[in-house]
């Protein structure tokens, strides 16, 4: 099982990535640089970790959207590769178009950083499934661009097709149908606003996020 | 060379800088704001001379990079 | 300008240099300086950069202890936290430019003193402001706040350090200086410290980090100039920070810094390469030489004033090892950063400037810095007020209401609008932050069980009353906090916000403050390691009062032991560690309730402060406390209030049988005393070891239910204070904008 | 009435956006990128006739509010 995350210039949750993914599998994460053309054949797992990639200048993940190692990482995407991106992250994500819809500035036009309750809406994929008897989630968030846009036609189906995997309780930055986090269609692409990847120790936010890492990892 | 292009949301996009812009242009007091949008520019000094490659190129760029066209439309204005 | 323009005295005067100043400079130089030199003198020998007013009494602090490694004098202060590593602190100021332009002014602030921290080193981990506005009234307050928290988050989430806590604090002596202190904390290896000594002939001086631009240029010595109402035209110099670039320097330093490649390092803050290139070679005794058509320009004709002066921000200068200039070419180019060989250190003693084949400044650099201007400036101690008699104050009639009018003045009331705006999280270090409302903020070294705790504080009321007395609370107030949270206090950064020193009444509040900030120093074997000074914070000739802020650290050995405000668990009893005489003088009840700002301060009695302290931090270890919170603005009702409210629930207090009067009781400020919710079975061991520790304690109360309440007296549900706390800013700031 | 508001930083501001959004360009092969700047506009719908007045208390606005004249200037344009 090897994992890797992503670091583009002014990642800054790399380090917390790469420890949550240490803490699941035993192994390190390899760290990949932005300027690399190819990510390793033998990685069964990618992140793209939070952060102000390029200063989040022009659009939340725009430039990182449009590095080299993402126009490799976006073709193994396609082929199956599972992937995951926590805020500037799933903002890449969405930025690629690997994921549908656009964060745009929050509703409050205020950067938001608070302990957020989740609610869990689809158990059934691999990046949930261990929440079995588990109805919410407390992950802390910590974004300025977080809302979450698509047209009402996109909503609808990713609604129907339970690509929706969580709901805010209690919507801190406007998105709609207060969508946290979803998945493309084959349900091997993730992305969410809020960390997971800060909720692995009972010192720091929490544990609730073990189960995220441990349903994906398991899922391989 | 120079491009400027303009970039703005689409309609029906929520925009909530907007909005607040508008909201506390009333509560200065001018009363006259109806409504507000926010959109950018992003000014491009270009080489060459072609006006044609030039609008091609930008074209491109704008619809690799600078907008995001889930949320956004542009237009491109050439200048010598 | 050019170098030809004659040095009139109108010319001298708008460098900020007096006639006797400048008269040094002809002596020092045996001949007119130009105007390059003129203007490195004069940033040199501001107030910002010299010190020329504080120097004398700052050199009377204590600095030096078993823990300190490096005090003040380098960039930041060093302490040892042992197993090799060390933490790298320090406190400053960015008054003026955040009155000028919040957004930017507190942006670059955070960046200026993060720079300070990392070019030790230390990579940051964690950020903390201490924040004073005017009174909310004022047309300027809101937007002030707006831009000033949205400048300290957009610059520290960026660049992904966690802002963990900090305070703030309204009075309308800040209607026209508001203040903004950034602290910034960093860890290194004790072995892999980096000081900004110069050494050698003939090293290759480098220049990193963003380009030279316009920017800010007279920064310096507008940080030292009163305003006046046209201070508005000073506009132009304020600096725009590049978040992005200072997350790249970061790494591209912790980088560059695992190789052997650099001699010494600095970064380029205020009067930017001026003060950066005059510090390195003074403290190395060695001349040096720079050819300024190198220096990385962002604008076309720059001067070589204008270079000098410059202070766009993110940006380092460094003397690395003849034959290492790669390594530092590989590492900045793959951070896409500026890098450029600008220079070489000499044996001449001397700043050579070099600028399209001329020399544009020849001087020495010891007038420069060791020579730089030392004022005994005059002063005159503040009257010592009268010690109010409580029962002079007229109780009040309903204490529900006062207990609500406390919770949410804007000293109180919760920060949170402005806290949900930092990122506390990021590094997964965080332990306790400003969302539990504690006293410290507590943060986990990286891959151990350590964990440092931070505190910053000042009551400017106590400072401006007695400024002896304030200056010993202060510090003693974040030792305090620090117990709080079971860490061992180990030393301290100040920032001395004051107005005018040359007004002997100004000068006796600075001298006065830090006498008894160094008392407590002394007292508590507290050092200070490293601190800042920001004078002239006047408007119009009215002075903010006396603002000493001090933050502290100190350590969690584990941080299993880790105690907070926020333990409290229905059913355990509440305990006042502490002595109680009832005193409102300078309180906040006096001024928020009775609308009064007289009356002595509350004495500090160190003695017992250690006594009591040490007592706490011992039963955190022994984890016999559930929570505990020390009583500060506002007394032990409202100590009590806020843990409750931070504990999510709520107490009954006893009435006490004294005769002090109950108002006193409640909301007096007697120092040195601590709130705990312990549980029942430890209450009696708790009083019986303290009672040979001479430590006093007694049973104030149970935790518990819904309500706040002391029978007979009040009654509030917990509901109702918590919306009084948590609803003045957030509606205060829906105000009208700007 | 519209009012077209165009802000930009004043020359010789730092615009790291700026110089990001131009390397990137580079970086995606368009190389007849020199340099880039970004700014933004505001567009503002506006009550009443009046163009006089208008372009007044657009001014009004921009000075208060729109602009952050520290660091930015700014060009109003009135539409019908
Ligand atoms: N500007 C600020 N930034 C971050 N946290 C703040 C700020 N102002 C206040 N806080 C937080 O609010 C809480 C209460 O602050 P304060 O009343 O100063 O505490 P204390 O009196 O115990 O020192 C603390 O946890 C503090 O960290
Ligand atoms: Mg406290």
């Amino acid at each position: 099982m090897k994992t890797a995350v992503i670091v583009f210039p002014a990642s800054n949750c790399d380090r917390d990535a790469a420890m949550a993914l240490e803490k699941v599998t035993g192994r390190k994460a390899e760290m990949i640089w932005h300027r690399e053309t190819e990510i390793p054949a033998d990685i069964d797992f990618v992140v793209l970790p939070g952060g102000f990639s390029y200063g989040d200048y022009l659009r939340c993940g725009a430039i990182a959207s449009r590095s080299p190692i993402v126009r490799d990482l976006i073709d193994k995407a396609e082929k199956g590769l599972p992937v995951a991106g926590f805020c500037n992250g799933f903002q890449i994500l969405a930025e690629t178009g690997l994921l549908p819809g656009a964060l745009m500035r929050n509703k409050g036009l205020k950067f938001v950083c608070r302990n957020q309750k989740l609610t869990i809406t689809n158990k059934n994929t691999r990046f949930t499934r261990r929440y079995k008897d588990v109805e919410s989630v407390t992950f802390p968030i910590a974004h300025h661009d977080g809302n979450y846009f698509a047209s009402d036609e996109v909503i609808r189906r990713l609604e129907k097709d339970g690509r929706v995997l969580f709901k805010y309780d209690g919507n801190p930055n406007g998105s709609k149908s207060d969508i946290a986090g979803i998945c493309n269609e084959k349900g091997n692409v993730f992305g969410m606003m809020p960390h997971p990847e800060r909720a692995i120790d009972a010192q720091h936010g929490g544990t609730d996020g073990l189960e995220f890492f441990k349903s994906i990892i398991e899922s391989i | 060379m120079k491009a400027i292009v303009h970039i703005g949301l689409k309609p029906g996009v929520l925009d909530p800088q907007g909005r607040a812009i508008a909201r506390s242009l009333n509560d200065l007091g001018f009363d006259s704001v109806k409504g507000a949008r926010q959109g950018k520019v992003i000014e491009l000094d270009l080489n060459g001379e072609d006006r044609t490659q030039a609008e091609a190129d930008v074209t491109a760029m704008c619809e690799k990079l600078l907008a995001n066209l889930v949320i956004e439309s542009y237009r491109i204005d050439i200048e010598d | 300008m050019t170098k030809t323009e004659k040095i009139t005295p109108d010319v001298v005067a708008e460098h900020g240099l007096s006639e006797s100043e400048y008269q040094i400079i002809l002596d020092r130089l045996e001949r007119e300086p130009n105007l390059n030199e003129l203007g490195i003198f004069s940033v040199m020998w501001s107030e910002h950069c010299s010190y020329k007013s504080s120097r004398r009494h700052l050199a009377k602090f204590l600095t030096s202890g078993e823990k300190v490694i490096q005090g003040p004098g380098e960039n930041a202060g060093v302490i040892d936290i042992g197993d090799g590593d060390c933490i790298i602190f320090k406190m400053e100021s960015h008054n003026h430019p955040s009155y000028i332009e919040p957004y930017q002014g507190a942006a670059t602030g955070v960046g200026g003193i993060m720079r300070d921290v990392f070019t030790m080193g230390a990579r940051p981990i964690a950020l903390m402001n201490a924040l004073r506005f005017g009174e909310p009234d004022h047309p300027k307050t809101r937007s002030l706040i707006d831009g000033v928290v949205a400048g300290i988050g957009g610059y520290g989430n960026c660049v992904g350090v966690p802002t963990v806590g900090g305070e703030t604090n309204f009075h309308k002596g800040y209607n026209g200086n508001i203040l903004v202190n950034a602290m910034c904390v960093g860890h290194a290896r004790t072995d892999k410290v980096f000081y900004s000594a110069a050494s050698g002939v003939g090293n290759p001086i480098f220049y990193v980090g963003s380009k030279t631009g316009r920017d800010g240029i007279h920064g310096a010595t507008m940080a030292s100039a009163e305003f006046d109402d046209d201070s508005e035209e000073k506009r132009p110099t304020v600096q725009v920070g590049d978040p992005f670039t200072e997350k790249l320097l970061i790494e591209a330093c912790m980088e560059l810094m695992a190789t052997d490649a650099i001699i010494a390092i600095q970064d380029m803050g205020a009067a930017g390469l001026t003060s950066s290139s005059v510090e390195m070679a003074d403290k190395g005794g060695v001349g040096i030489e720079l050819n300024l058509d190198n220096v990385p320009q962002r604008e076309e004709n720059m001067t070589p004033y204008e270079m000098m002066l410059s202070e766009s921000q993110e940006r380092m200068l460094m003397v690395l090892v003849p034959g290492k200039e790669h390594l530092a070419y590989e590492v900045f180019e793959k951070w896409e950063l500026d890098v450029a060989e600008i220079g070489k250190t000499t044996d001449t003693g001397r700043l050579v400037l070099k600028h399209k084949r001329k020399i544009v400044c020849d001087i020495p650099i010891a007038p420069l810095a060791d020579d730089a201007p030392n004022y005994d400036r005059p002063y005159i101690a503040s009257e010592k007020r009268d010690v109010i008699n409580a029962a002079d104050i007229a109780q009040p009639d309903d204490f529900n209401l006062v207990l609500k009018q406390l919770i949410s003045c804007p000293d109180i009331a919760s920060k949170r609008w402005i806290w949900e705006q930092y990122d506390r999280h990021v590094m997964a270090n965080t332990m306790d932050s400003s969302q539990s409302g504690g006293d410290a903020a507590v943060v986990r070294i990286h891959g151990t069980k350590k964990a440092v705790a931070i505190s910053t504080d000042v009551t400017p009321r106590y400072c401006f009353a007695d400024p002896v007395e304030g200056g010993r609370q202060c510090v003693m107030e974040t030792w305090r906090n620090l117990t709080c949270v079971g860490a061992d206090p180990i030393a301290i950064t100040d920032c001395l916000n004051f107005g005018n020193p040359e007004r002997p009444e100004i000068m006796g509040q600075l001298v006065g403050c830090i006498e008894g900030m160094n008392e407590a120093c002394h007292a508590l074997n507290y050092p200070v390691v490293s601190g800042n000074v920001s004078l002239y914070n006047e408007t119009n000739g009215t002075a903010i009062p006396p603002t000493p802020a001090v933050g502290g650290v100190g350590l969690i050995p584990d941080s299993q032991y880790l105690t907070a405000i926020s333990g409290a668990k229905d059913g355990d009893t509440l305990l006042l560690i502490g002595n109680m005489t009832g005193w409102l003088g300078a309180s906040l009840y006096l001024r928020e309730i009775e609308g009064r700002e007289d009356g002595a301060p509350p004495p500090v009695n160190f003695d017992e402060e250690i006594r009591n302290g040490n007592y706490v931090r011992k039963l955190i270890r022994l984890r016999r406390i559930n929570a505990v919170h020390d009583c500060s603005d506002g007394g032990l009702a409202l100590a009590v209030a806020e843990l409750c409210l931070s504990s999510n629930t709520g107490a009954v207090i006893t009435k006490p049988h004294d005769d002090i009067p109950l108002h006193a009781h409640l909301f007096g400020e007697d120092q040195g005393r601590y709130v705990l919710a312990v549980e029942p079975n430890s209450v009696n061991p708790i009083i019986s070891t303290a009672e040979g520790l001479k430590v006093p304690v007694r049973k104030i109360g149970t935790i518990g239910g819904d309500n706040f309440t002391m029978k007979d007296v009040f009654k509030i549900s917990m509901n109702s204070l918590r919306h009084s706390h948590e609803n003045w800013l957030p509606e205060y700031m829906k105000g009208d904008a700007k």
